[in-house]
Formats: structure tokens, C-alpha cells, sequence
């Protein structure tokens, strides 16, 4: 009991931290890309520390407070079920379709407060939220299909382990395609460009977000930083053999070694998406659409066609 | 009298009762009392029916023989019958105002009844069309063409069956649900095998609304009592959905050996998965894009229904199972969306999104079902529609059908998308000022919506209970329940009560962070950021109308293609074509009847020699 | 008491027709009086002849004159004859009662009169059990429903009377002519003896003959495409005659139908008449309900409701198998109870609001709640509405065309089928749903005939048990032909 | 070909009924129209006669001489007296109602005589 309360509370610390280095690392990639010096990494933090101390809040109603409680619990209930190297404490609930849920529901409660507020630009971003998620669910759905049935087990932690012996889920071609296809999926899940629509800064003035501030903000950035994190876990876990290290006898140092690989891959993943970032304009709605049930369903699906023969 | 009997029949009487009466107040009680005592004799037959596996009655009438039998299977599905149906007709106790809809609310839950419970063809033929009558009265009480729609889809159905139950009767000689498998099993035809399943197909199809036969249920969904609705969606489709469970049990195995599989799916369920999948896309596309409230769910009912299809379709025990549970969770859920329609329209008078918003101040207990019924059908974990929905994508996927997992993985994001949209217009937002004393629901409809939220949250945190029952109706462990709260596929697992625990800390966790923090001060939806602009109630600040008007450009070339406007062209055609040969055929002249009757004795000669 | 007593079937309308003049001065109540008294006496006769009938088991044989068959004539009511000959007076004495406010073109005695030998014919035609003697029924009943058609007086009962003449003249003329050929052939009319004689006759004759008599009451018994008369007559004649028409008189030619063609069974070239009977049947179906679909009449569009289900006993009766038989016999019962209510009160309707056309049905469940409830019910009962009676004989029907391996017919049917429901409930609608004017006083007697026709609908269409039970018996009267023979007491000419 | 004697009999009532049916096809006044219902009532008639006709005997009425052997059969003659009055009261029936149109039409014409239809 107690050791699964420290696992969770160090999974939560480090979640936490690593996620918001991660939003410092997009900021400084990015500002270095367009040849700016950028904010210093641990730029996000002091943000939300400012956010979370300020001395005056507005709410909306209960509603308003509440969705961003539920989102921020949502995302660590998330990060639970998602195997972290050989840490985890629900991992072996951690089912494919459960976490892939899971990844999605915070958003929900982000858009009730939003919508709560009764703010029109909040009103336009949940739809483009909504519609960006219809649209990447294709892909999504096709790539988590293809890996359920390569490995016919929906449970991360044995696609994990099946990895450590098949090799790593992106050297198999049908999973190379769904790793693909989920990868472009992560650049909206991320709310990176060109799929930055529903918070589309400058233009409808952060969508949903328009309205928090203060520690509602605060909450969010860390929400955002935990999420951020569980993404990137997830991918790697699932597609890039996750971080799995039995190389040394003491299993502290295995583990040390495990989050170590894990951050590289991690790291690998978030950079991909910060590049595309970086170079791409922002499309419109449906543009964005039509894209994602264009090119990334047709890979996804044919990954999943060919996963399943 | 039997006990069979009195839970199919009782409805009946009290509706037939509450309608002769007609005296305020008795009429509600008889017409509660009607729907109570199945669910009592139900709840009560339940001990009896796990010691012996099946309770059978049989009764001959009108030279036939009736057999009803209480198995697990149909015990399952007249509890979803017993539930909804009294929650919906406590709601109506609020929402009704006439004998008439007590009258054909309550048989059709007779027909209901009847449908799960016969043990022979013809009676569920009639009980069929018996149900089918009463929520076409229903209908037809509000519009006629909603109602003349739905009953004319509804009867080529109901006709479609009755061929294929002839053709199997002229072949068993009987309408015994054993005799007639045995009877296709051994005898029948490939020709005729094919023709009874697809006859079946469009019977059960019509009534699940399974695309593209689903046109009738946006409209006939929408256009009654709204309490009604919550019965008519969660049982009455049912009876739809229990139907191709029929075809499993009567024709399945010989379908199978026939026609072979495609994968691991049999190629006839392949057929009714593949248009289950079609059913939720196209269902939550238009759901998404509707400005009726009722049309929304109706749609949304239509797409959920599709899932159902999915499951039954890919064919092993699991999925079978699984989609037991999602029409166990539908029902429970799209029942208490429509109880919360009910209210808000009992309320407001107003059924368009347009008219609505920010009534989550003001009705704050069905808002909190609302967040319920939302929750659950979004399948949000731990809520009852996500333990079936995850137990389809599961069953789907582990059967190396990706095509089918993709949609269904589709449709979940749907399901989403449509709801945010009815939580944003009628919760949310800026409330149109004469909408400001609205009051929450009148307690009929909170204690209905009770009913139905309740197990909305059991069910998801406890699905052993659900699945201990599921497995009895295959006699193993389908799904293994090592604990109330888990879930066991040997693939994949779930556990409903982690979860909620997870959740609960997570929770705390924000809440302790939200609490640390400076206390909060409410402000109007007036003072918020508008680019600078001030801001009264005079502005619009919610946008009312075409809420998802990228996706309508998205799909614009799809949407024009549309079934209903096929049927409707049918029909006129058909008008027409009576119109003009009714004209050319009796046209008044007598010279032209003479003229009959020498072709008619032209023919016998021709025939005659 | 004596069988023979049941010849008073016959004897008594035929006598009392010809004393309606002698009352005539007593007034049109009298008259009307009159024939109340009469239709109710042939009640009771027809009640005890059906109880006789079906408490012995034994079918009663009326021998008139003392000559035996074949070469006296004979009535022979057996079970079905005894059904329908209750049915035709109860459904009469009905009519006698609706005529009272109906009827108000004089001059009554004549409609008196032919109200009694409509009745008379039509008794005779199920009655008789020899076949120029059917002719001879047939024709009463004919001669009587062109003249009732006719009787309102107006051109378009004139036309209607007109076309009736000249599509009836035709049919009977090859009536007679087939009866002249079989005669020919086996040198006898009785029907029994006939029947024994059936397998013997020279196939062209018999075929050519049973062909030429069949197409004769097919004009009668409104197949299509011989049915053109039926429509106007309907709706040109006054209600309760309209009633009659559709209650018993159609099938009276249906009745005849069926008869020969089970009598004939041994003939060579008979399942081939089936056939053609099965396709005249399915179109009669198909054709009348479409036809029905966008009529602005309520009479009209129930008149080829009708049809429509005359169409479906015809199917019935020519399935050739005893399943199709017994149904289609209840499905007659049905239909007389269920037309017999349409027609009453959307008669009564018409009386009351000064037509009959669809406009006049608005808001008709406030006006006339009552009439607009009975109509609701023979409406639902028409459609095939469980818990209804007609439900279970077109299902019966349906099932044994399936049986019969007319799938395709039966796909047919129900087709139509769905045409029907949809303007019925259109009815419906416009009678509960549509706004209309303020309220009218309902006739006691009629609401008392109307509620009492609608109950009876219900009873059987809840407990259809008795009532199948009987009508099993009079379609085995029917379809068993070897008990025929074997009933009729023949006269030395054995087979 | 071997044509009995009594064949004209039956060609002639034949060729009878098919004149009266082409009246009633053909023409469009409605008197002829009922005038050629008689003619195919005629034609059955004697038709129904022939039948009973056996060559060289006489009337059935039983007289000196006349034994039942002589006669010929008296059923279809007892069935034609039954026709022919049969067949008057439809004429006359039929003459009524025609008086009744041309009253309300003043027409004959059956092309024009279609108030009732559809």
C-alpha cells in the first residue's frame, strides 16, 4: 500500500517535472528555430507558480472550477495506467483502449469549464477542438487496431515486453505505419502546428483557454505539462519498445537506466513534433479534416489491414 | 395465472384501464402500477429461474400453440424492458396529460414484453406488431407524416418477417423456436436460407434503425412525448437488437455452415457488422449537425445502436455478450437523455438549440444526471457505458477485424463530438433572458432520472454484477469476473473500482493544488474577454445556430445523398403510379369494363385450349 | 323440430316481399316496421337452423316437393351455409335498422321489397345445392342490387346501376352457358351429383365449362379486372344497401366460387384454374388497395378497402389446400363484421354531415366520438392490427399461401397491405388529430348496432378460439367434397 | 368432318352471343349496348335449348302419343323459360336505369356517361 502510494506520488513528481522541462524544451527548439535565444528551460515552471499565486481568481460557477479539477485528475489517472519503464502501479490495467480514453477525456472536462464561461471564442474553440479530435480519431483508431492485433493483447505492458524480444514495434512494416500515422495524430493531440486550430492563438484568442486565469490557469499548465508526458510515454512505450532495461544486477540502476531511455525516446518524439511545428502554418478546420481522414487513414488502416493477416 | 402471463399482459391492462377510466390521478397510478408489476414479478421470478435455467408456459389459442419461457437471456433483456419502462412512465406522469398515451405507451411495452418472452414465432410476430402499433399511435398523436413514416417502415418490416416466418412454418410445420432450428438446420434450402435471413435482416434492421433502414427513427424519436421517447428508444429498439440474437439462435448455425466465415466473423454477421458500422458513422455525423435537441439524441440513439450491430455481428460468445451490455448501458443511458429532454422541454417548451443555453444554473439536479448520462455515453471510464463499449472494441479487434475497430474507434469520437454540443447550447453559455425562472424538474422525472443514473455508475464501476448474469446466457465464463469490480479477457482487463479510486486522487490531488490557491469571485457571463469589446445581454454571446458548420462543409458531398429522401421518392412514385392506373383502370366507361371481361375470356380460352 | 322447416329461410322473405305492397298505406314506418319484424324473424330461423346445424353435426337437406336429388331440387345447409345464413340475416336485421334513418327516398316499399330479395338471393345462392338453381339466386340477388343501386335516383346511381347491368348481364350470360356445357355433358344440375360425375366429364368440356361458370361469379365476387362495377355501385347505393353488398352479397359469389371449384376438384385442368384464380387474386389485391391510396371518398376508398380484402378471401379460397379454405371462410365472417361496421358508420356520416367525402371526417373523434371510435376500430381491424379480428384470418391467409408455395403472392399482399394501413391511419388521423365543427347528437340504435359489431370485432380478436373452431367446420364443408356427396341423399344414381 | 347435325344448333347460338358481345364492345350507344346483352341472352338461350335437342323428337308436354321416350329432354326447357324471364326483367331493369341517365345526362353516349371513375 505504501509502496504503491511512493510509485504513484514519484510517478506524479516526475511526470510532472519532466512534462514541464518538455514544455520548456518546445520553447527553446522552437525560439532557436526562428534564431530567437528563447526562454530558459525551466521557463514554464516559474509561469505556473506565478499563475498558481495569484491573489485574485474569477470563476464562472462550479461547473467553471470543477472541469478543470476533473481534467487535471483525468491526466494523472492516465499517467497511472501507463507503464513507466518498470515502474508502474496500474499497469496492468494499462489496456490499450483504456489509456487511449483516458489520454482524451481531460480534454472533456477542459470544455465544460470552458464552455461554462459562456465565452463565444471558447464556444468556436471547443468545436474545433471536437471537430480536430473526430478527425484524428481515424488514424488513431486504425494504428491502436493494428497493434492490438500484431500483438494480439491489448495490455501495454506485454506490447512493452513483447518488444524486448521482437524488436521495437516501428522495425515491423505494418506498425512502422501505424507509428506513422499515429505520430501525425500526436501533432494534434499536442495542439502543435499546422493542428493548432482550436487554440489557434492570435485568432480566437486561445479557444478554450481564453478565460482562465490565475490558478484555474495554473491547473491547466500542469494538466498540460502531465499530459504532455503520458503522450510521449505513450508512444514510446507502444511503438519505440518502451524502456525496459535489465542490463545491470541492481534493479534501482535498471530502473535509472529504463526512465533514461524512456526520456531519450521521449525526447525524440517531442522534437519530431516540434520540428513539424516549427515549419508548418496553421491549416483551417476543415483542411485539417480532410487531411487526417485522408493520408493518415489510408496508412493507418492499410498497417492495421496488414497487422491483421 | 401464469406468471409469464401477468408480466406481458399487466401493461396492457393498466393502460387499457387508465384509458377507459381516464380519471386524473387513478390513470397515473394504474399506469405506473402497469409497468411496476412486471419489473416486481421479474425481479421476484429471479431465484426460480437460476434454479431451474428456464421457466416455460405454454397456451394454446386460436388454433395455435404459444410457448413464452423466461431464459437468461430474455430475463436480461425484460429487466431492461422492466427499468425503462417504469422510469419512463413515472416520467410521463409529468409529461402526459391524456388517457390516449397511457393507453398505446403501455402496450407497447406489452408488445415489448411479449417480443423477449415469446418462445415462438408467431407470438413474437404479434406481439411484434402489437408493440409496433403502440408506438405508432404514439407518433401519429404528434405528426402524421413522422407517424405514416415510421409505420409504413416499421410494417415492411414487420411483413418482411412474417414472409420469412411463413416460409420457415410451411417448412417446420411450427413455430417453436426449437422445432424451427431444427427445421432450418436439417432442411432448408441455401435460396430459401438466404431469403429468410435477409427477410430477418430488414425486420430486426428497421427496428434497431440500422442504416439504411433507420430513417424513421430521427423523426418518429423527436415527434412524441419525450417521456414516451425514453421507452421507445431504450426498449423498443431492443426488441430489434434481441432480434438478431434470434437469427443466431434459429438460423445462425446453418448460415454458418453455408455460407462459410470472412475471418473469424461468420459471412452473414460480417454483413450485419459491416452495416452496424456504417449505422454509427452516419448516425453521429448527423447527429452532430442536428438543431433539434430530439434529433440529436434520436440520431445519437441510432448511431449507439450501430455498436450494438458491431458486436452481434463479429459473432463470438464475447461479442455477443458485450453487446448485451451495450444494450443494457444504452438503454439506461439514451433512456435517461431522453427523460432529461423530457424535462427541459416540460420546462422551457423549447426544443431547438437556439432557444436554449445556461440552464445548468437552473436545473442543477438534471444538469448533475445530464453529467451522468453524458459521461456514460461518451464512455468515460468508470461509468457503464464505457465497460461495453471497451468490452466491443475488444471483442471487435481481438478478431482481426480492423476495419470494423476502426469504426467503431470513429464513432466513440462522435459520441463525444455530439455531446459537447448539447452540453455547450443548453447548459452553457448565455441564457436567453426568458428562460430566466425556469425550474428543475418536477419530482416524477427526477425520481425517473434517478432510476436510470443510478445504475448508469453501478454498472461501470461494478461490471461483475452485470457480467455474472451475461455469463449465465452461455452457460461459461466468457468474461471472467474475478471480483465484482474487474474484468478479465485474458487480453485485456478492467477494473472499475481502480479506476474510480485513481480518479478520486487524482481529484484530491487538484483539488488540494485548487485550494491552495486565493479564493474565487463569481462573475456574469458578461464580463468576460471579448477582445476588448464591452459586452451586455443584448449581445449574443453562444453561438446558436450550425455549431459544427466546418464539419457540414466537410462532409457537404455525403450529406446530399440521403435515404430518407429515397424512401419519400419511393412513396410518391408509388402514389403516383396508383393515381394514374386507378385513373386508366376505372375510367368511368362501361365499354372499357365490357372490354375487361372480353380480355379475361380471351385469356381463358387461351389458357382453356 | 323438422329440418325441413329451414326451407322458411327462403319462403319467408319471398313471401313477405309480396305483402310489403298491401302496408304500403300504413306509411313509411310500417314499412320500415315491417321489415325490422321480418329481417328479425329470419334472425331467429337462420339461429336455430345454424344451432341445429352444428349441435347435430349433420348438415340439414331441404327436399322440395318430396323429389329426391337428383332430380328434385334440394337445399343443402351444412355448416358453412348455416354460418352465412346467420350471418346474412343478423347483418339484414341490422340494416333494417340503419335503413330507418337512412333511407328517406321514396318509395320505401318498393326498397322494402327489394331489400328482402337482395337478402332472399343471397340466402338462396349459399342455400341452394343445385346449380341452375344457384343461377337462378344469383340473379334475384343481382336483378335486386341493380334496382337497390339505382335507387337513390341521382345520375350517378342511375350510372352506377347501368354498369352493373351490363358487366352483370355479361357475367351471367357465360354463366349460363357453362351451365348449359356441364349439363350437356353429364345430363345433371345437382351439385353432389355433379361432383360425382367431375372426374368423368370430358376435360374440354368440364374445363371450358368450369372456366366460363367460374368467370361468370368472378364478376360477382368483384375480381379484378371484373370488379369495375363494384366501386360505384358502392358508393352510388344507399348505406345499409352498400353494406349488404359488401357484407354478403360479394360474398355469396365467393361462396359459389369456392363451391364449384371444390366440386369440380376431380376435373382435369383444375390446378390450373387455381393458378389463374391465385394471379386474378393477388392483382384484385394489389389493384383495389392502390386504388384506395388517394380516393377523397371515405365510402369509395372503404369500397375498394373492400375489394381489396374480397381479393384476399378469393386467394384464400383458391389455394386449393384445406388451411386456405378454413381461413379464408374466417376471413369472410371477418370481413362481413368489420365492412359491415365501416360501412354503417361512415353511412351514418354521411346521413349525418350530408356526405361522405374525406373533409367531413375532420375532427370527427370530437363531433361524433362515438362513430369516429367504431370507425378507428374497423379501421384498425382492416389493417391487420393484433388483438383485432381480422389479424388472425389474414394471417392464417397468408400462412397458408406460403404453405401453398405462393410466396411471391403473398409478398404481393402484404405490399398491399402496407398501401391499406397507410390510408386508413391517413383516416385516422384526419379523424382524431384534425381540427373539425361542434358536436353532433349520435343515433342511439345505430351507436348501439356499431358498438356491438365493434365488440365483436375485439371478442374474437381477443378470444378467436369459438369462432375458429366454427369456421373450421364450414371450410371443411367446403373443401370436403366426399362428405357432399355423401350427405345429399342421391336418388338411385350411384357413381 | 363429321358434323352432327345439331352442330349448326350450337354454332348458331354461339355466333348469337358473340354478335351480342360485339355490340356491347363496340358500341357506344347505350341502348345498343343493351340490345346486344339481348342478343347474347338469346344466343344462351337457345344454346341451353340445343343441348337438350334430340333430332326428330318431339315437345315434351306428355300427350296422346308422346311418351317419355319421344320427348326431348325438358330440363333445358324448363331452364330457358326460367333464363328468358330472367333476362326480361333485366331488360327492363336495365331500359329504367337508362331512362334514369338519359334524364340526368342527356346522353347515351357511354363515353360521356363517367361521372363515376377513379
Amino acid at each position: 500500500m505504501i509502496e504503491t502510494a511512493l510509485k504513484a506520488l514519484f510517478i506524479l513528481l516526475y511526470a510532472t517535472f519532466v512534462g514541464f522541462m518538455f514544455m520548456g524544451i518546445i520553447r527553446i527548439v522552437t525560439a532557436r528555430i526562428h534564431r530567437r535565444v528563447g526562454p530558459p528551460i525551466y521557463q514554464p515552471i516559474l509561469d505556473t507558480i506565478k499563475l498558481l499565486s495569484k491573489k485574485s481568481n474569477i470563476t464562472h460557477g462550479l461547473i467553471y472550477d470543477f472541469g478543470i479539477l476533473y481534467a487535471v485528475g483525468a491526466t494523472i489517472l492516465a499517467v497511472m495506467f501507463i507503464p513507466l519503464g518498470s515502474i508502474g502501479v496500474l499497469r496492468a490495467y494499462g489496456d490499450l483502449i483504456l489509456i487511449t480514453f483516458l489520454l482524451e477525456i481531460p480534454m472533456l472536462g477542459i470544455m465544460f469549464a470552458a464552455m461554462s464561461s459562456g465565452n463565444p471564442y471558447a464556444g468556436i474553440g471547443a468545436q474545433r477542438a471536437l471537430l480536430t479530435l473526430l478527425a484524428i480519431q481515424v488514424p488513431l483508431g486504425f494504428a491502436i487496431v493494428a497493434l492490438a492485433e500484431f500483438y494480439g493483447t491489448f495490455s501495454t505492458y506485454e506490447i512493452v515486453m513483447a518488444q524486448q524480444t521482437m524488436g521495437w514495434s516501428i522495425f515491423h512494416f505494418p506498425l512502422l505505419l501505424a507509428a506513422i500515422a499515429y505520430d501525425l495524430v500526436l501533432q494534434a493531440m499536442f495542439g502543435k502546428e499546422p493542428f493548432d486550430i482550436m487554440i489557434a492563438p492570435g485568432e480566437i484568442s486561445l479557444g478554450p483557454m481564453v478565460e482562465f486565469g490565475g490558478k484555474h490557469m495554473g491547473l491547466l499548465q500542469i494538466q498540460h505539462a502531465i499530459a504532455l508526458f503520458a503522450e510521449t510515454l505513450f508512444f514510446a512505450n507502444i511503438f519505440l519498445g518502451g524502456g525496459v532495461v535489465t542490463a545491470f544486477s541492481s534493479s534501482i540502476l535498471n530502473t535509472i537506466a529504463g526512465l533514461a531511455v524512456l526520456l531519450v525516446k521521449q525526447v525524440a518524439v517531442l522534437l519530431i513534433a516540434t520540428f513539424m511545428g516549427a515549419i508548418f502554418p496553421r491549416f483551417t478546420i476543415d483542411q485539417a479534416a480532410k487531411f487526417y481522414w485522408k493520408w493518415p487513414t489510408i496508412i493507418a488502416a492499410l498497417g492495421a489491414v496488414l497487422a491483421s493477416l | 395465472m401464469n406468471e409469464l402471463l401477468i408480466i406481458i399482459f399487466a401493461p396492457l391492462l393498466g393502460g387499457v384501464l387508465a384509458w377507459a377510466l381516464n380519471v386524473r390521478g387513478i390513470r397515473e397510478l394504474l399506469g405506473v402500477a402497469g409497468a411496476a408489476v412486471p419489473l416486481a414479478y421479474l425481479v421476484k421470478l429471479y431465484s426460480e429461474l437460476d434454479a431451474s435455467g428456464q421457466l416455460s408456459h405454454s397456451i394454446d389459442f386460436a388454433g395455435f400453440t404459444f410457448s413464452f419461457s423466461l431464459t437468461h437471456l430474455t430475463w436480461v433483456f425484460a429487466m431492461i424492458a422492466g427499468v425503462v419502462g417504469l422510469a419512463s412512465t413515472i416520467a410521463m406522469v409529468s409529461t402526459s396529460r391524456d388517457g390516449y398515451e397511457w393507453l398505446f405507451a403501455l402496450m407497447s411495452l406489452t408488445g415489448a414484453y411479449g417480443v423477449f418472452l415469446s418462445f415462438d414465432l408467431l407470438g413474437f410476430f404479434i406481439f411484434w406488431e402489437l408493440m409496433t402499433v403502440g408506438s405508432f399511435m404514439m407518433v401519429l398523436k404528434y405528426s402524421r407524416s413522422a407517424g405514416l413514416k415510421y409505420f409504413v417502415l416499421s410494417v415492411v418490416g414487420a411483413f418482411a418477417m412474417f414472409l420469412a416466418i411463413a416460409k420457415i412454418y410451411a417448412l417446420s410445420g411450427s413455430f417453436a423456436f426449437p422445432d424451427v432450428a431444427n427445421a432450418v438446420y436439417y432442411a432448408m434450402g441455401r435460396g430459401d436460407l438466404a431469403l429468410v435471413f435477409g427477410l430477418f435482416l430488414v425486420a430486426f434492421g428497421v427496428k434497431a434503425g440500422m442504416f439504411p433502414l433507420h430513417v424513421w427513427a430521427p423523426d418518429a424519436y423527436s415527434e412524441t412525448n419525450q417521456s414516451y421517447t425514453a421507452m421507445f428508444s431504450g426498449v423498443l429498439s431492443k426488441t430489434g437488437v434481441y432480434g438478431f440474437i434470434l437469427i443466431y439462435m434459429l438460423i445462425g448455425y446453418r448460415l454458418m455452415v453455408e455460407f462459410g466465415a470472412f475471418r473469424s466473423a461468420p459471412k452473414f454477421g460480417y454483413i450485419i457488422a459491416f452495416l452496424g458500422g456504417l449505422t454509427i458513422i452516419v448516425g453521429g455525423l448527423l447527429a452532430a449537425l442536428q438543431e433539434d435537441i430530439r434529433k440529436l439524441f434520436a440520431y445519437s440513439s441510432i448511431s449507439q445502436i450501430g455498436y450494438i450491430l458491431v458486436a452481434f455481428g463479429v459473432g463470438t460468445s464475447l461479442s455477443i455478450e458485450a453487446g448485451i451490455y451495450h444494450a443494457i448501458s444504452h438503454a439506461l443511458f439514451k433512456g435517461l437523455f431522453f427523460l432529461i429532454v423530457a424535462t427541459i422541454i416540460y420546462r422551457t417548451g423549447k426544443t431547438t438549440f437556439a432557444d436554449m443555453g445556461g440552464l445548468a444554473e437552473k436545473m442543477p439536479f438534471t444538469f448533475a444526471m445530464a453529467f451522468v448520462a453524458i459521461l456514460s455515453l461518451a464512455g468515460i471510464p468508470p461509468m457503464a457505458g464505457f465497460v461495453s463499449k471497451w468490452l466491443i472494441f475488444e471483442a471487435v479487434i481481438s478478431q482481426n477485424l480492423p476495419i470494423l475497430g476502426g469504426m467503431v474507434f470513429f464513432g466513440s469520437a462522435i459520441g463525444f463530438v455530439y455531446l459537447i454540443r448539447f452540453t455547450y447550447a443548453v447548459w452553457f453559455g448565455q441564457r436567453p433572458t426568458d428562460l430566466d425562472d425556469t425550474k428543475d424538474a418536477p419530482l416524477p422525472l427526477a425520481v425517473a432520472m434517478a432510476i436510470l443514473a443510478i445504475p448508469n455508475i453501478v454498472f461501470g464501476i461494478a461490471p461483475g454484477l452485470v457480467v455474472k448474469e451475461l455469463n449465465k446466457i452461455f452457460g461459461g465464463e466468457i468474461v471472467t469476473s474475478p471480483t465484482l469490480w474487474e474484468l478479465n479477457l485474458g487480453f485485456g482487463r478492467y477494473n472499475g473500482l481502480l479506476i474510480l479510486v485513481w480518479l478520486i486522487v487524482g481529484l484530491l490531488i487538484a483539488a488540494v493544488i485548487y485550494f491552495l490557491g486565493a479564493p474565487v469571485r463569481k462573475v456574469p457571463v458578461t464580463d468576460t474577454y471579448q477582445s476588448g469589446n464591452p459586452v451586455t445581454m443584448e449581445y449574443n454571446l453562444t453561438i446558436r445556430r450550425n455549431f459544427f458548420l466546418p464539419l457540414k462543409e466537410a462532409l457537404a458531398f455525403w450529406l446530399r445523398i440521403s435515404f430518407d429522401k429515397l424512401y419519400r421518392d419511393i412513396g410518391a412514385w408509388v402514389e403516383d403510379f396508383a393515381e394514374v392506373m386507378r385513373n386508366y383502370v376505372y375510367n368511368g366507361n362501361v365499354q372499357s369494363y365490357a372490354w375487361y371481361l372480353a380480355l379475361i375470356l380471351l385469356i381463358l380460352a387461351m389458357w382453356g385450349v | 323440430m323438422n329440418g325441413q322447416y329451414a326451407s322458411l329461410l327462403i319462403a319467408l322473405p319471398l313471401i313477405s316481399a309480396f305483402f310489403v305492397p298491401l302496408i304500403k298505406e300504413l306509411g313509411r314506418k310500417a314499412v320500415m316496421g315491417y321489415l325490422v319484424m321480418i329481417t328479425a324473424l329470419q334472425t331467429a330461423i337462420a339461429g336455430w337452423v345454424a344451432n341445429e346445424v352444428y349441435s347435430t353435426g349433420k348438415p340439414i337437406i331441404v327436399i322440395a316437393g318430396g323429389w329426391k336429388p337428383p332430380v328434385g331440387i334440394n337445399l343443402y345447409i351444412g355448416h358453412f351455409a348455416a354460418l352465412f345464413v346467420l350471418i346474412i340475416a343478423v347483418i339484414s336485421f341490422f340494416m333494417a335498422i340503419f335503413s330507418f334513418r337512412a333511407v328517406n327516398v321514396e318509395p320505401v316499399d318498393k326498397y322494402a321489397m327489394l331489400f328482402l330479395l337482395l337478402m332472399l338471393g343471397a340466402t338462396g345462392m349459399i342455400a341452394t345445392g343445385d346449380i341452375f338453381n344457384l343461377f337462378v339466386f344469383m340473379e334475384i340477388t343481382a336483378i335486386s342490387a341493380y334496382a337497390l343501386t339505382a335507387y337513390n335516383k341521382t345520375g350517378e346511381a342511375a350510372e352506377a346501376s347501368m354498369k352493373y347491368i351490363v358487366l352483370g348481364g355479361i357475367g351471367s350470360s357465360f354463366f349460363l352457358i357453362g351451365v348449359a356445357l356441364i349439363y350437356g355433358a353429364t345430363g345433371t344440375l345437382n351439385m353432389a351429383h355433379l361432383a360425382q360425375l367431375a372426374g368423368a366429364i370430358d376435360p374440354t368440356v368440364a374445363q371450358v365449362g368450369l372456366a366460363l361458370i367460374i368467370f361468370g361469379l368472378a364478376v360477382e365476387a368483384e375480381l379484378f379486372p371484373l370488379n369495375a362495377w363494384a366501386p360505384d355501385a358502392y358508393q352510388a347505393a344507399p348505406h345499409p344497401i352498400t353494406v349488404m353488398f359488401s357484407a354478403f352479397v360479394v360474398k355469396a359469389g365467393l361462396y359459389a366460387i369456392g363451391r364449384l371449384l371444390y366440386l369440380f376438384q376431380g376435373a382435369e385442368g383444375w390446378s390450373g384454374l387455381l393458378r389463374l384464380l391465385v394471379i386474378l387474386a393477388t392483382l384484385t389485391v394489389i389493384v383495389a388497395e392502390l386504388s384506395a391510396l388517394r380516393q377523397k371518398d371515405a365510402k369509395r376508398m372503404i369500397a375498394y378497402s373492400s375489394i381489396g380484402q374480397v381479393g384476399m378471401i378469393a386467394f384464400a379460397l383458391a389455394l386449393g389446400t384445406q388451411a386456405g379454405v378454413s381461413a379464408g371462410v374466417f376471413h369472410m365472417v371477418n370481413h362481413a363484421i368489420v365492412k359491415a361496421l365501416l360501412f354503417l358508420t361512415v353511412g351514418y356520416v354521411g346521413v349525418a354531415l350530408g356526405g361522405t367525402a374525406i373533409e367531413n371526417f375532420q375532427g370527427l373523434g370530437k363531433r361524433m366520438p362515438l362513430t369516429a371510435l367504431t370507425i378507428t376500430i374497423g379501421s384498425l381491424a382492416t389493417v391487420g392490427i393484433p388483438l383485432f379480428n381480422i389479424f388472425w384470418s389474414k394471417i392464417r391467409i397468408l400462412l397458408a399461401g406460403v404453405e401453398a408455395g405462393y410466396s411471391w403472392s403473398v409478398a404481393l399482399i402484404l405490399g398491399a397491405s402496407v398501401v391499406e394501413a397507410v390510408y386508413y391511419f391517413r383516416l385516422v388521423h384526419t379523424m382524431w388529430f384534425v381540427e373539425g365543427g361542434g358536436r353532433i347528437r349520435e343515433n342511439f340504435a345505430i351507436g348501439v348496432i356499431a358498438i356491438f359489431l365493434a365488440a365483436l370485432i375485439i371478442v374474437i380478436g381477443v378470444y378467436p378460439n369459438d369462432v375458429w373452431t366454427i369456421v373450421q367446420k364450414a371450410g371443411q364443408d367446403l373443401f370436403n367434397v366426399a362428405n357432399y356427396i355423401k350427405n345429399v341423399p342421391l336418388m338411385g344414381v350411384g357413381a | 368432318m363429321n358434323v352432327p347435325d345439331i352442330s349448326i344448333y350450337y354454332f348458331g347460338a354461339i355466333a348469337l352471343v358473340l354478335i351480342g358481345l360485339y355490340a356491347a364492345l363496340v358500341k357506344k350507344n347505350l341502348l345498343k349496348i343493351l340490345i346486344g346483352l339481348s342478343i347474347m341472352e338469346t344466343g344462351v338461350n337457345l344454346l341451353l335449348i340445343s343441348i337438350g335437342y334430340v333430332s326428330g323428337k318431339s315437345a315434351p308436354i306428355l300427350s296422346e302419343g308422346v311418351g317419355p321416350t319421344q320427348a326431348v329432354d325438358p330440363i333445358p326447357q324448363a331452364l330457358v323459360l326460367t333464363a328468358i324471364v330472367i333476362g326480361v326483367a333485366t331488360t327492363a331493369m336495365a331500359l329504367s336505369a337508362v331512362v334514369l341517365i338519359y334524364e340526368k345526362y342527356r346522353t347515351l353516349n357511354v363515353e360521356e356517361i363517367r361521372r363515376l371513375r377513379g
